[in-house]
């Protein structure tokens, strides 16, 4: 085992993935000689040749229109959107055909691509390089989507992604990239999609998260344990499909919930995960379910001040843990 | 015979002679045979639409011409088609058959289009490699380029061939998809069956040039516009743009010049926006009439021909509706199939 | 007042509007002669002209596009997305521009252009001409949302929005537009946003809803009400701003609450309004926030049996009621 | 001196003699500075980049000509300018000042342009009528034609000049903006930087065309291509560009050719996609210092002018970079204002 960041993880996923399948391909916004914006396909236009590794246009649509049509004539597109921000061009084919092609054949086509995106703040990113746009995924049925917080689930979900016959949402932290460091098992290493991971254990109360809040979760965590609160931090890892099972055994148990994400508050995966608990689980909680999210201003500005005040932190968390607890 | 329009931007080419073309006399009396029973159907369509029979139709006459003449320059069960929903006549020619045509109109289980999830005419037959394609226009545009960069990658002799009407080249998804095939110089033909109407909307103020074909310039790609109503002159120049194709010269858009001889679609009422006497006289350029007559006139379709031709395809049509009206409808429980693949290896 | 149905009211309202302010114009496919694909912008141009009806070509991101210019520039854009299955190619605009104009530019800029958007199923339109799409810009902060389903509240209801400051997304009920009808007062009338309706009164449950559904509701509430449930129906009319003050007066009192919505129920705006509830009232609730919604399919299949299996319907309502009460 | 490439589907246009504008020396001189103080106030913002006193930068080196050259041709308080994040020149030019330049830079609450909530270079100064840009690139071209189309319902002389680099003409936003503008016959003007890349993505990966000038016969607009070096000879194709657009005859695509002199922004490393020597020779023609050499020539800058505007902009810059650096940051609590109007009438 190696141990990488994430940004690495992408790198080497994608190489193996490449080597393995020919029929993988990777197009996108100057992934070939300059290795994209974040270094995530360096080196493969080198080792795969321009065929197999293509600097599009500068047209998201047709980035993904023509992953779509490739994998519709058998190959394995894997597409970057340089910045979450700037998939809304693409929305109409990610929505109305990729997410939709297999259910209006009535199964008759697939279509087997995955789409990565680098998306989340913190990064001094402002309002168009810092959102995070998984919500508006999340609701179209037809799309699967995978969101990892290490550098060895990095490698398990991509690598299970582009083998997958569905398309795939595959959102990368930016600001994990380079933060997080870890071991990542060499060779064949793929995760089962559907399958949270409990970070950390505790019987006090149970924090839902996802990507980057996943850290945040674990902080919060370990600052509470010193109060004597044992919060167990679950990361969803997909959010379709979602495991929903971990969730209930977890809350079951602490009876008490936090959905913590990044996003707006307002619609977000987290609202969702929420309603599921108040539904399906609600004769098991002892206290209101709690959502620590952004709030619902457009994006995140530049400004230090204002990025700082936007994002959901340790302290937040720390808060809404302790008023649940007291309930 | 073939008139073509030149536009400044466009290729050159000297008109031709009528019949001037690589097909034989059973060749061409199958072509004007899809023509006669795409309209045929399409016809029959329109009717249980006023039967109260099917929810919905929309139509390709005026357009079989267009259709057909450039499906006919493709290899079946080689080449690759992204038809929109006007293209009868060319799923026809590609192999749908009628029943299954039906089937899909009348919204059957056993539709290989989408087992009657979509509304008919969205065409899509995995084994006849006709692309499904959707309601939103213009999508299919992308998907041709990328279906014809795979053909590349893998040194397949495909040639991809996606349709579409003259207000669809307004949309992004046309300037991205036929840039993207220019740059990469892929074998993909772009077909546009420009009716001079989006719905009401006036060609006039969809471009602001004369033509489609002159967009091509944009993309230095050939542009050639064609009389949509001429099959014979259809055919030539799409036979030259797979030519191209497939010898690796890259795209070609073809704008052919059709009419339009029904309302948008069973929901549309034309009166409102075109006077009657346009389609009117529009009609005297019948495009499956001009290819019976010229075929008579020189003598490659007998009176005998003729007659046995039309009672075949009206007993086909017949066939066809009543197979298909009998067909089972999906079952409810079938709502939630098919949103992932079923048996998807991982 | 005259009895009128909802397109007729959306065609009268818009008439009046433009009568009004010159500033006001409309633009979208179809909209001239034709008088648009449901006859809402009928007679218009022939009242206003050429210049302030306009005929777009078929590009839905420019409509948006530029009427977000004109709205720069000093005019009152009312756009038309013919159908809202053909709102994805014009996702960039309204996200990235409309939404973010005036956050942006600290206030500077403003954006006030209305988008009209006939959507939902049960109209024989297949997947493409039946979707609800609501959730995804409920989700985007810096748009407000108006879902009307009565034609008094059309007027009201779009008169205001023509008339805001910000982008609004008008979403018209494509089922309901001929077939509900009632009284639409004469002259002046506006609808302020963020004010719910309660269309019936009851003390056993409340039911919220918006749209189409909002009928779907009240027939519900109608049968359970033979079955001595008192049903309480409230139409929340916009979703942005939404009315959190009614739907939790309802609650407090009913303690048990049903979130009805046509859309696909995962991530629906319906799931905001469950976790609302059960983060803001969990207190008052004496049973699971029960969600009525539509499954996680692509969109609404064409054929008959498929159409009628996918839309929520009063005996699910029913049902769902009767659970909520013996709970 | 202006050199025009002539590509097939463009505007022929003779080649004019050097200073064949209709400009005085005081003119010339005021053009000459704002290019100078572009171009410093630029490499100031690098180097503060480069000290960690700013996140970011993107530059305006190298079309500072193509910049200053089109916004001189427009009239400031009534015309229109939409431009992208290249544009210091073009803001300048329209009247943002250089402290307003720096408070963006240094994302303070005072910056006009968006109070410090977008990136630096992200313009927009709604009593300048600048109109604020965003980061997708491609979204301001619709935007120009809305807003051109306003100003032509209300007969407003108005004309509105907007600006994007050429790999944004491979966006659909490019072909739907000018194909809107073109059927309505806008009062807007088109202005490509052409920079021969796109971040890393080189023009021949971007487009098929040898220009992007020929793009506009796709929409029947003259498409004028020009040395994008020679602030004259933009100022001239500029301004005839908005007397066409001023009297009605509809918009126009200038593709100014112009090279970038620096990475894509702070965040880019250029060493890896093109040879240093490519900038190097690029800078033989840097349009700011051949300006000031034809000035010089011309007898329209004498030394102690020249000495003296160099002293005026080193004395702006550092003043703009005290003010701004000084100045305060935006309140957290302003995080919440603004999503919508404060005080909107209903
Ligand atoms: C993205 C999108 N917008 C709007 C529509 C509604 N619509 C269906 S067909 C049509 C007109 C198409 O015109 P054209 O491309 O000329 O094809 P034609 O029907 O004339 O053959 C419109 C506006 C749609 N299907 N998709
Ligand atoms: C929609 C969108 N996609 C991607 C990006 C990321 N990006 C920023 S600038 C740029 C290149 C722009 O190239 P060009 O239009 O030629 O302008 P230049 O920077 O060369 O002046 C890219 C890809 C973006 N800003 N917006
Ligand atoms: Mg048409
Ligand atoms: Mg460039």
């Amino acid at each position: 085992m190696a141990v990488k960041n994430i940004v690495e993880s992408v790198r080497d996923t994608l190489g193996e993935e490449m080597a393995r399948d020919e029929r993988v391909i990777v197009i996108g916004e100057d992934v070939g000689v300059k290795g994209g914006v974040f270094k995530a396909t360096a080196g493969l236009v080198e080792r795969f040749g321009e065929e197999r590794v293509i600097d599009a246009p500068l047209a998201e649509s047709s980035i993904i229109g023509v992953a779509i049509g490739a994998a519709l004539n058998g190959l394995r597109p894997v597409a970057e959107i340089q910045f979450a921000d700037f998939i809304y061009p693409a929305m109409d084919q990610i929505v109305s055909e990729a997410a939709r092609l297999r259910y209006r054949s009535n199964g008759a086509f697939g279509c087997p691509i995955v789409i990565r995106v680098p998306f989340g703040g913190g990064v001094h990113g402002a309002l168009y390089h810092s959102q995070c746009v998984e919500a508006l995924f999340f609701h179209v049925p037809g799309l699967k989507i995978a969101v990892p917080s290490t550098p060895a689930d990095t490698k398990g979900l991509l690598a299970t992604a582009i083998r997958d016959e569905d398309p795939v949402l595959f959102f990368e932290h930016k600001k994990l990239y380079r933060r997080v460091r870890g071991e990542v098992p060499d060779g064949e290493h793929t995760l089962p999609f559907g399958q949270a991971e409990v970070r950390r254990p505790g019987d006090d109360l149970t924090i839902i998260t996802y990507g980057a809040m996943v850290h945040v979760a674990l902080e919060a965590a370990e600052q509470l344990a010193r109060e004597s609160v044992a919060a167990e931090v679950i990361d969803l890892r997909t959010l379709v499909p979602l495991d929903k099972q971990t969730v209930a055994d977890s809350v079951m148990r602490t009876s008490r919930a936090i959905v913590l994400y990044e996003d707006n508050r307002t619609g977000g995966v987290g609202a969702e995960i929420a309603a599921i608990l108040a539904e399906e689980f609600f004769e098991h909680l002892d206290a209101p379910i709690v959502r620590v999210a952004a709030p619902d201003v457009p994006a995140i500005p530049y400004s230090t001040p204002l990025e700082e005040a936007f994002l959901p932190n340790v302290a937040g968390v720390v808060a809404a843990a302790r008023r649940l607890v007291a309930y | 015979m073939g008139s073509m329009t030149e536009p400044a931007a466009v290729k050159t080419r000297r008109t031709p002679r009528p019949l001037d073309v690589d097909l034989g006399g059973a060749e061409l009396r199958a072509i004007c045979e899809t023509m006669v029973l795409s309209r045929a159907l399409d016809e029959r369509m329109w009717l249980l639409n006023r039967q109260g029979r099917a929810h919905f139709t929309i139509s390709c006459q005026g357009h079989e011409a267009a259709q057909v003449g450039t499906a006919a320059a493709l290899r079946r069960g080689e080449d690759i088609t992204l038809p929109y929903y006007r293209d009868l006549g060319v799923v026809l020619w590609m192999g749908m058959t009628p029943r299954e045509v039906m089937l899909s109109f009348f919204a059957r289980a056993d539709d290989p289009n989408s087992g009657g999830r979509q509304m008919p005419n969205h065409w899509g037959h995995a084994g006849l490699r006709i692309i499904s394609g959707s309601s939103p226009v213009g999508t299919q545009i992308p998907h041709a380029a990328g279906v014809a960069l795979a053909a590349k990658i893998r040194h397949e002799p495909t040639v991809t061939a996606v349709y579409f009407g003259e207000g669809t080249t307004s949309e992004g998804d046309f300037h991205e998809g036929l840039n993207f095939a220019a740059i990469h110089r892929l074998p993909v033909i772009f077909v546009c069956e420009n009716n001079g109407y989006a719905i009401s909307v006036p060609r006039h103020k969809q471009m602001a040039t004369a033509t489609v074909a002159e967009r091509a310039a944009a993309y230095g790609m050939p542009g050639i516009a064609v009389d949509g109503t001429d099959v014979l002159a259809v055919y030539r120049v799409m036979r030259r743009a797979v030519d191209r194709a497939r010898s690796g010269q890259g795209p070609t858009l073809i704008d052919t010049r059709v009419h339009r001889f029904t309302p948008h679609s069973s929901d549309d009422d034309d009166r409102v926006y075109r006077p009657p006497e346009e389609v009117e006289s529009a009609r005297q350029q019948d495009p499956v009439e001009k290819f019976r007559r010229t075929l008579v006139q020189h003598d490659l379709l007998t009176t005998a021909q003729d007659h046995e031709l039309r009672e075949r395809v009206a007993a086909i049509v017949e066939d066809a509706v009543v197979f298909a009206e009998q067909s089972p409808l999906p079952a409810a429980a079938d709502l939630t199939r098919h949103v992932f693949a079923e048996s998807g290896r991982r």
